[in-house]
Order: C-alpha cells, then structure tokens, then sequence
C-alpha cells in the first residue's frame, strides 16, 4: 500500500475514501438484493471489489472535469458524489431516478456533476469522451476528461481511433481502463493479444501510459494527482491500466464458474475495502469507533435509499414521450 | 413431435450444422466457455472444442469480417453478434462488404455466411440494448433475412438457410428464447420467402413477424371471443418478402393491420402496407392501418417500455376499431 | 436574388455559421487544406484556420462521437462524414448515442450536433459508394433527417437546423453539387417538416426528396406535354416528415407515385406510400405506386447504373400508366 | 539497392520484375487517356510510384496464397498476373472486364488467381483478410493472406481489430502498409500519432513487424521472401510498412498542390522503375536492348488492352440483376 499518502492526506480524507468504497460496496449488496425482489430489472453490473479505482481517481477531479464511464457505473456515479436515493431510483425505474428512470443502471447520467454518462456500448463512450477534452480545448478551459472503461473495451475499434484521435489533437483527457481480467465470461489473455503489457497499446500512440494497483485506493489516487497535473498541464492524454478483480460474476445473471477458484481466492485476499481498512488501523490512522461509525452510516444511507426507491412513484405515460426532442 | 424451446431449437440447428458440415464453425462473443449471453451455445465448447467454437475479442466489425473472409474461401462460418443493437459496429462488413462481393466480383465469389443475432425489446435494458433493425438489414439487395417466431420455424428456416450461397442475417428474438413450441421430428425444411397463415380468419388479418407474430395471435384469440375472426399471417422472412400470401389473405378479408415492434416512422411495416395497397387495393374495404413501437427510444423503466411496444390489447383494440366495434 | 450552386449554398450556410457562432467548428477527413471531397470547404482552413476547420483522421466513428461529446458540452460541432456509406462505421455513434442522448439521461442533456454527409448514386463509383441511407437515419427518434434539393433549401433549411438542440443528419446529394438556383439575398429559414408543392397540377402527385424530386420535375415536364398534368411534392425533411402537405396534394390529384433512389423493398418510399392511403384512402382513385432503385447493389458501367435509379422518363412513364395512357 | 538479392535471382526474374513495374506504370498512364477521353469514369486513383511494393511482394506469392487490397488496386492486379485485357476492360466498364464492368477500379476479383478483391472502403478489406487466412488455419492448408493497406487505414477502428483478431488467433497473414505518406490530402504526420515509428503499432499487438524501402523492388522482395516463409512456418502474422510516395494526386480529380514541391521532387529522384533500371545496367545484368525490348512489347499490351476494352461491347441490361444472389 502507498504508505507516502497517508502523511499527505488528512484524517478526514482518509476516512471518506473509506466511507465511499463502504458506500459503493453496500450499494451493490442492496441491488442484488432488490434485483432478486424484483425492484431491479433488466441487466445489473454490480461494482464490487473493484471500487478503490473509482474513489481513488475520481477524488483527484475538480467539480469542472468530466466522468465518463461505461455500462459498469454505479461506482462511479456514487464516488463522484451523486444523489444515492436518486441513483437507487434509477435502477428501481422510478421518476424519481437521476434520469427520471428512463436510462437504468447502465446509463446513469447527472448534469449537476458533470457525470457525462455511463454508456452500454462497450468502447462506445471512448469517442465521446474525447469530444468533451475537445469542448475543454476549444474553449480553452482548464478542464479534463476521464473516461473508465473496461478491458474489454480494449478489444474494439473504437479505443484505437479514440486514442489516435486524443493523441493526435493532443487532448486533455486520461483513458482509465479497470482491468479486472475479464468481459464477461472471456479472460483477456484469449481476447487481447498484450494483456499483459496493456502499456504497449499506449505506446502505439505514444501516449504517456501508468500502471497501478487497482485495488489500493491510495496508490490510485496518489497516481491519479500526478497524471491529471500533467494533463491540466497541458501534455496531452494519457492511459491508466489499473489491475482489478470482478469479485462477482458478469452480471447478476452469471455465477462465473468459468473462473479458477484459486484465483477467486486470491483476489478475495486483495479487497480493497478490508486491506484499506487494515491499514489505517494499523497505522493508528483510524479506530474500529472510526468505522462502527462510517459503517451505521452507510448502512442508513442505503436503507433510505432503498426506502426512498421503493416508495417512489413510477413515471407518468407521458413520459414516455418527453426528451425524445427538445420539449 | 417433440416440444422444445425456441432457445433449444437454435441449439439444435446449430448441433446440426456442425455435426454435418465440416465446413461449418461457429464465431461469437462469449459462445465458448460462458455458453452464450442468451445461453443458446451452452455445453457447445466442451462438445465440439475451440476450433470449431469460436470466442472472439469484442470485435463486432472483424469477427463479421473474418466471416465473409471464410466464406469467400469456401467455408460455411457462422457469426454470432450478441445483439442487434452491437450490429451497428459491424454494418460496415454486413452491408458493404458481406452483401456487395458477389456483385462486385461479377459472380465468382459468393459469401456463404449466417449472421446469428438478437432482436427486441421488452426486457428491460433500455435504449441501447432494446432495438430491432433486422428492417435495415431487409432492404439491403444482397441480404437475406429470416425472423422466425417459433421453435418449428426456427429449425425449418435455420436448415434452409444452410442450403444457401448468399449471407443470411438470422434474426432470433430475445423474448422468445424460453417460449416452448411444437417440432417434428423430421428433418423439414421451410424455404425462405414463405409467409405462414397460422391462424385463419374472414374479417381482419393481422400480419407480423418475430415475437410479434405472437401478439397478432394473442390479439386473434382475445377478438376471436369478441365475435371477431381475425386471420393471421407470419412472414418468417422479409427478404425474401411473400407478398402473395399477404394478398391472398386481404382479398379475402379486405382488412388489415400491420404489426410491427420498432417505431412507426421508417419502420418495415411500411413497405408491407405499401405493398398491400399496390397489389390489392380495389379489395379493400378500409384502408391498411399499422401499429408499432413509440417514436422514442425504448424507456427502462417497465411500466413506460410496456407501453412503448404493441401488445395483444393494443393490437385487438386497432382490430376492433377498423371493424367499427 | 442571385443565382449559386448548390455546392456554394453549403458552403455560404457553413459560412454563416463560423462567422455568427463561436461555438461552430468543422470536423471532417480532408475539409481542410484538401478543401473536401466535394471542394464544398475549399479555402475554408485559409479563412478560418485549423482551430476551427478540424480535419481529422480516417476515424468515423470517433469524429462523429467526438461531435457528440463537444455538443453534450455546449459546442455546435459541424462533422462531415465524406460520403453517407462510410456512416456504417459511424452508426453506433450516431443511433446508439447522439439519438438517445438526451432521453436516456432524463432530459439532462442535448446533442446539437450536426452531420453533414453525401448520399446518392449516379456517378459511376460502384455498389459501396454509391447508397442513401437517409431512410434509415429517419426512422430513427431522435434524430432529424434533412434533405434538400436545391441551393435555396440547403439555406434555408441549414439556417433553421442551426437553432435545434438536437442532433441534425443533414444530407446533400453528390449530383447536386453542380446544380444552379436562385436564392434570395434576406436571411430567410426553411423550418423542418414543412414539404414544398414545387409544382402545381390536377392530375397526379409526384412525390420526391434530394435529387428526386428534382427528377420528378423533370418529369413532369415531359407529362405536361403530353397533356398530363403533375402536381410535384418536395419533402425537405424525412424526420419530421410532412405528410399532410403530401395528403392534401393528394385529395386533389386522387393519384400518387412515390419516387426513391435506393431499392424499393424497405424503402423509406414504403412509409410515404403507406401513409397516404392511410390519410387519404377514399380520396385515392388508383393504388399509391412506387418507383424506385433496382433491387441489386448498383453496379459501376454507367449503362446498367442509368437503368439502375428512376429517371424522369422511366417516372413519366409510370404516371402514364397510372393515368391510363 | 539490395544488391545481395542480385546474385540469387535470375536475369529472367529480375527483367520480368522490371517489366511488371513498367507494365503498371504504362496501364497507368493509358488509364488517366483514356479517362480524359470519357472511357473511364467515376474515381480512378493510380498506383504510379508504388509499383515496386506490389511487385517485389506479391512475387513472392503461391499461387494458392491470397491477396487482398485496397482500392488503389491496380497495380497489385497486374502483378498478380491478372489479364491486363480483363483489367482494362473493367475500368472501361465493359462486359468483358475482369468483373463484367460491375465493380470498376476500385473493385477488382480474380478467382483464378486468388486475388480477393480491391475494397473501396478503406480498412475494410482488414477483416476479410484475416477471414481468408482463418479459413487457411482451419482447413490446415498451408497458404497465406497477403494484405495490402495505406498509411490512412492505420486510423480506422477495423485496423485494430484486425491485428488484435489476427494475432490472438495467430493467423497466417502479412498486414502490408504501402505508406505514401498521404490519405488524400492528409499528411499522415497529422492523422497518424506514431506516423514516423508505424511499427509501435505491430509492437501493440506484439507482432512482428518490419520496415523497407517500397521504392526498392529487391529489398521488398527480400523482405517478403523472409516473412512469408516465416508466416508459412506458423510464425504467426506479420506487419511490415514500406515507405512510398503517391507520384500523382490521390484520384484523377486531384492535382496534389497541397504537398511541398522539394518533397515531390526529392521523390521523383526515388521512382523505383529508373532506380532498378540503372541498377540491372550499372551491374551489367540487363543491356539497354534488353530494356527497349520489354519496353516495346509492354507498350503493345497496353495498346491491345485499350483497343479491346474499347472494342468489347458494355454489359447487357439483363446484368443489372444478375450476381445480387445465386443465380
Ligand atoms: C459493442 C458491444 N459488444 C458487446 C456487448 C455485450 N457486453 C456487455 S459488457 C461486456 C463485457 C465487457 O467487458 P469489460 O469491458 O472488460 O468490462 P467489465 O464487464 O469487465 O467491467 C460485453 C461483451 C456490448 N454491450 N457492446
Ligand atoms: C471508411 C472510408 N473513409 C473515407 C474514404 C474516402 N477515401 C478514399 S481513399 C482515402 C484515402 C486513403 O488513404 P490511404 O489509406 O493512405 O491510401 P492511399 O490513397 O494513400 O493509397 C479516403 C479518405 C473511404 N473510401 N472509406
Ligand atoms: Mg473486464
Ligand atoms: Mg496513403
């Protein structure tokens, strides 16, 4: 674990990068549960064991940048502060959503945070991305793009003219792939000739390339300060391989036993959640009190949400028509 | 006769394809170890091995590409694209390569190549994940395109589709895939460009394909009980498009409705009133009318998508009104 | 009053656009120093410079995102897809986002962005450079399909997209360019949905878009004659599509041919022939007809091509027949 | 020059490399004639300049191996040995053209010689290449899929899924890069990151991949005698670029004044047909006889090609429907 940043950052900091990977994780765990209640339909991506990525790098953006991110949302939606009643909304396909429960959980949107989209066409949202560093360029705005995807997402056309085009225009944005070793059921090693050196399809651009340790939050948002200084800096795009884990399977409908156990096991052993937990305990940084506290907390938020949800009421018909044109 | 799920008679023609043609390979997204995203190839990897059960990169545009490359050399590929919705990402390869070669060479090459893909909405993954472009693909010279609604079909169509020199875009819909139907245990054919009267009737008919030759038959049974005997007419195909039994059922019933999932406005079901109108048009007592999915991208939440859609009621409720009931 | 090309009517509405709208920029492969594909942005890039005449890498699908971003941002990016056949490489972006944009997000965002591309056949460039895909961006919701025929459309129909908040295919015809037209000097609009009678007549309605209805001119022309009298329809826009001026055209003419470039099966021509007899069914003395491209990919030697698309004396001689002559 | 190769090649080989590349350069010339006489029409792109790249490499072909191009598919036909008659013919749009008239220049089959096609969308012909290969790996036949490419194509999301596809499936192809500098008007310095160092592009893909001179008949063929037996072996696939310049404009329509003049002179010093003639004279393999002599002879093939596509009749309005399926 990045030890360095524990002396850089304060109690406080510490604790919410905590209590944001509590929140995300418990979020998921009341989806699931939802999902089998019914509440949740269609597709559900849960983010578990991955969420040190998105607390991480998210943390280092100013409210100005742009989020863009792919089907697998929810995590970045919450680390970036959105409404979690509205986010539990969404997915329950209530009014009452961010986007009035006309996208779903793989389309989370929030204008008031400059949370651009989660898009479901996996590399789809790449040439999006790129277009918002465009905007921030052409404006000559001090802002940055960020936009997650998936390994999978490394697979298609997409990423290589998005990443051609951000080299070439020199724009400022950082292409952040979660590489958690799969899509879907398929293990990248069968499905990307580099994925062990994910760094040279950076090279092919010659666009600065880092790789990091997706599962301790510190080391990601330590990287993440750097990174977005050179790119408001104006040198040009860069690209993030951080190693993760899809604790769960695909998606609710996948248990995933195409998985080996013994790397099931390992990965469990490298939860960001507990192993970020270990230690600012062991550090003396925080206390179990600390915790117990973040812990109920969470624990509230998510029941209030669930509750919040649940009570909400479904769209009006007409709704169906509104926002296919502007009103 | 045996009663199979539409999923299990894709399985089955599948099954078929590789145990009698050498020829035959299957590529796909997740068709290997993860058994498919709709679960159609399960068991396939452990049965027949990697050479022959391709997972490919998430590469809509070169696994299609791969496959017509396969085909002009002889092979008889066959491409899963996972949905329709990713078909956009390969309508390069589809449309100006898979359906042009031919052509384009003067005849001395052929694309022998099945495009397996899945349509619809009603399952509640919203906008990207619920459209039905299989209109597109069927006013495309070069393409065929089979929508089958049944498991009989299915398996009758899918093996006419095997006889084939030309690509096939085979269009399976996601709502159908647990519906169970009827087969025989012969080894039929249906040949393309044969519409179905799969239900008969002397007031109204009711055409559709897909899942929504289903709902014309839901909305037959709920008019049949209204004293209203609607005749219902499945096109299995629109290219090639059996305009003929369309006709033959107007002339007798000098109504009709078409039934489509997709918006209105450029949907395929134009073509098919337009073309009523043209070939039967002193036989109609009113005008052909058409019913389809809203002119908005597909809402996630269920109570908006139900609407978004026709559905037996909606369809009944048309029929009734253009028998003035 | 002044008389321009086609080709300088798009070049003054770009125009006007850089110079009113900071906001404006042009994306496009070779709009630059190349000065387009069509010479439509020639000295564009010496005039605006490189900020704000982006010329890009052969990317479609990033360049037409890219727009979608920069319009999610506030910008009114203006991307030029070369040709309207290399869209297929950009369709995930344009259907799958730039339409859906705005409804998936509850409203929170628009995409004011605007793609200009070049459809058409007739220039002897063989199958795949040689299609019209507008049909299909029609039916698409949330887009809008624009579609003028002559220099004083292009202005005034550019101007009006230039005040949307949503997403704008904007369609010019490769032989179009050369065509002459007045247009007035004032800053006068064109608002979408709105089809032109750019001809008047009692007896039968011609019904046509981009170079087609020009074509329908043409022939009416020639019917006139030959003492027929064709009433001729310009539809400007396929989404919105105005079908009332078309109906009431229709009522008065009892008779209607739809004419179309592309192959007929699933035309777009298919919606209008549809619509109309919905509309105006007891109006309607004889069937809608429809003529259209041949149902083949359009083949390169220039004799079989001319045989391949409509022209004014093959739609002549089909409103002949319609009259009875 | 490479002059090694000198010593291994017949005088036949390498006076029948020279009259290929003077074979194309004359089919060229007599193309732009004939399309300012209206014989030709729609685009017409030349491959005057590149003559060397088609011819050293496809001269290292089976003939069961496959070739597929791009548009600017001239001169890869006729080296291919396709009839020039049946070439010309096409481009006249005529009955007797390689593809009855129906696909025109920039869509030339030939069955008969596995020439798979000239593919007018550029990086479309990508995926079709890696097809024909797979289908080489599947049936186990040693053959390979030779595909040729601009530097534009680099830029297209088809490039880059396939060389991931052709690499994780270990295909038998060579991906060629005939790198003239230009897309159309574009300078690939301006669309392409890694413009001067293509290579990265293969190292993304951990390919091999390699670089020659395409104005060096020689050294191409050298090259590619080295990669398709490596290929054959079951190396895996191959990227090479060759560097090369567009003598004409990109089409017929385009007179190229975008391009600095000391480039294009400094280029006219590099055209590979004088180079490789005062290369056989200079080592004493070819006499000046010898040149006029294949001279001659190529000026009346071209002659006769022109006179017959002249002569042939256009197709019969019934071809319109023919080849759309099976007949
Ligand atoms: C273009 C496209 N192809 C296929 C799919 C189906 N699909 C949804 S998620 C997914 C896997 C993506 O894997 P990855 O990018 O690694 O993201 P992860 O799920 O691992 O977070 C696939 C294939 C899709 N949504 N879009
Ligand atoms: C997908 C696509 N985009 C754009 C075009 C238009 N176009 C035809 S050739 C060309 C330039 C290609 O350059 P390059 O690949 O370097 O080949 P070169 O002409 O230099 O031989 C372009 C942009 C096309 N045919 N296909
Ligand atoms: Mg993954
Ligand atoms: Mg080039």
């Amino acid at each position: 674990m990045a030890i360095a940043q524990l002396h850089d950052l304060s109690k406080v900091q510490l604790l919410e990068f905590y209590r944001q990977m509590r929140l995300i994780r418990e979020f998921e765990r009341e989806c699931e549960r939802q999902y089998t209640r019914g509440n949740i339909k269609g597709f559900l991506h849960v983010y578990t064991g991955e969420e040190a990525i998105a607390v991480g790098a998210i943390s280092t953006l100013k409210p100005e940048d742009y989020v863009v991110t792919h089907y697998r949302d929810h995590g970045q939606a919450l680390a970036r502060g959105m409404d979690t009643n509205g986010v539990m909304a969404e997915l329950f396909g209530k009014a009452t959503g961010v986007s009035k429960g006309k996208g779903g959980s793989m389309h989370l949107f929030d204008a008031h945070k400059n949370f651009m989209g989660g898009y479901a066409i996996v590399g789809g949202q790449l040439p999006i991305a790129a277009g918002l560093a465009l905007a921030a360029q052409y404006t000559e705005q001090e802002r940055l793009a960020l936009c997650f995807m998936g390994d999978g997402a490394l697979n298609e056309g997409e990423f290589h003219e998005s990443m051609n085009l951000a080299a070439v225009w020199h724009l400022p944005m950082i292409f952040f792939c979660e590489n958690n070793l799969y899509g879907m059921g398929a293990p990248s090693a069968d499905t990307l000739a580099v994925h062990q050196q994910m760094y040279l399809l950076a090279e092919a651009y010659s666009m600065a390339n880092y790789r990091v340790d997706g599962n301790d939050v510190l080391a990601v948002h330590e990287l993440m300060l750097e990174v977005t200084s050179d790119v408001r800096g104006g040198k040009g795009p860069a690209f993030i391989e951080a190693r993760t884990y899809r604790i769960q399977g695909h998606s609710i409908a996948d248990p995933a036993n195409y998985r080996p156990e013994e790397e099931v096991e390992y990965w469990r052993t490298q939860d960001p959640i507990p192993r970020f937990r270990e230690l600012l305990t062991g550090n003396g940084v925080a206390s179990e009190e600390d915790f117990d506290q973040i812990d109920s907390a969470v624990d509230e938020e998510i029941v209030a949400a669930a509750a919040f949800a649940e009570a909400s009421p479904f769209p009006e018909p007409e709704e169906l028509m509104t926002h296919v044109y502007e009103d | 006769m045996a009663v199979i799920t539409y999923r299990e008679a894709v399985a089955q023609a599948l099954r078929e394809s590789l145990d009698e043609d050498p020829r035959v390979f299957l590529v796909g997204e997740d068709i290997g170890p993860y058994g498919g995203a709709f679960a159609v190839t399960k068991g396939f990897w452990d049965e027949y091995g990697k050479r022959r059960i391709k997972d490919s990169p998430l590469s809509e545009s070169a696994i299609v590409g791969a496959g017509v490359g396969a085909a002009m050399a002889g092979l008889r590929p066959i491409v899963e694209l996972m949905t329709i919705n990713f078909s956009l990402l390969a309508m390069d390869q589809i449309v100006n390569h898979a359906a042009k070669i031919r052509y384009m060479s003067g005849g001395q090459f052929s694309v022998p190549l099945m495009i397996r893909t899945v349509t619809g909405a009603g399952a509640s993954v919203a906008a990207t994940h619920s459209q039905s472009f299989e209109g597109w693909f069927a006013s495309v010279p070069g393409l065929m395109v089979v929508v089958p609604s049944s498991p009989r079909d299915v398996l009758g169509l899918f093996r006419s589709c095997r006889d084939l020199q030309d690509p096939v875009v085979f269009v399976e819909h996601i709502l159908l895939y647990s519906t169970r139907g009827e087969v025989s245990d012969t080894n039929y054919k249906i040949p393309l460009g044969q519409a179905a009267v799969t239900r008969e009737g002397a007031d109204i008919t009711l055409i559709g394909y897909s899942r929504m030759a289903q709902v014309c038959l839901t909305a037959a049974e709920e008019l049949s009980g209204q004293g209203i005997n609607a005749e219902v007419v499945d096109l299995r195909t629109l290219r090639p498009l059996d305009i003929d039994t369309v006709a033959e059922s107007v002339k007798k019933t000098h109504r009709a409705i078409v039934v489509e999932e997709t918006s209105k406005l450029g949907g395929f079901g134009g073509e098919i009133a337009s073309q009523i109108q043209e070939e039967v048009f002193d036989y109609l007592d009113t005008p052909v009318r058409r019913i389809a999915g809203a002119e908005a991208p597909i809402p996630y939440a269920m109570p908006l998508e139900q609407i978004a859609i026709p559905s037996g009621s909606t369809v009944a409720a048309l029929a009734r009104q253009v028998m003035g009931r």
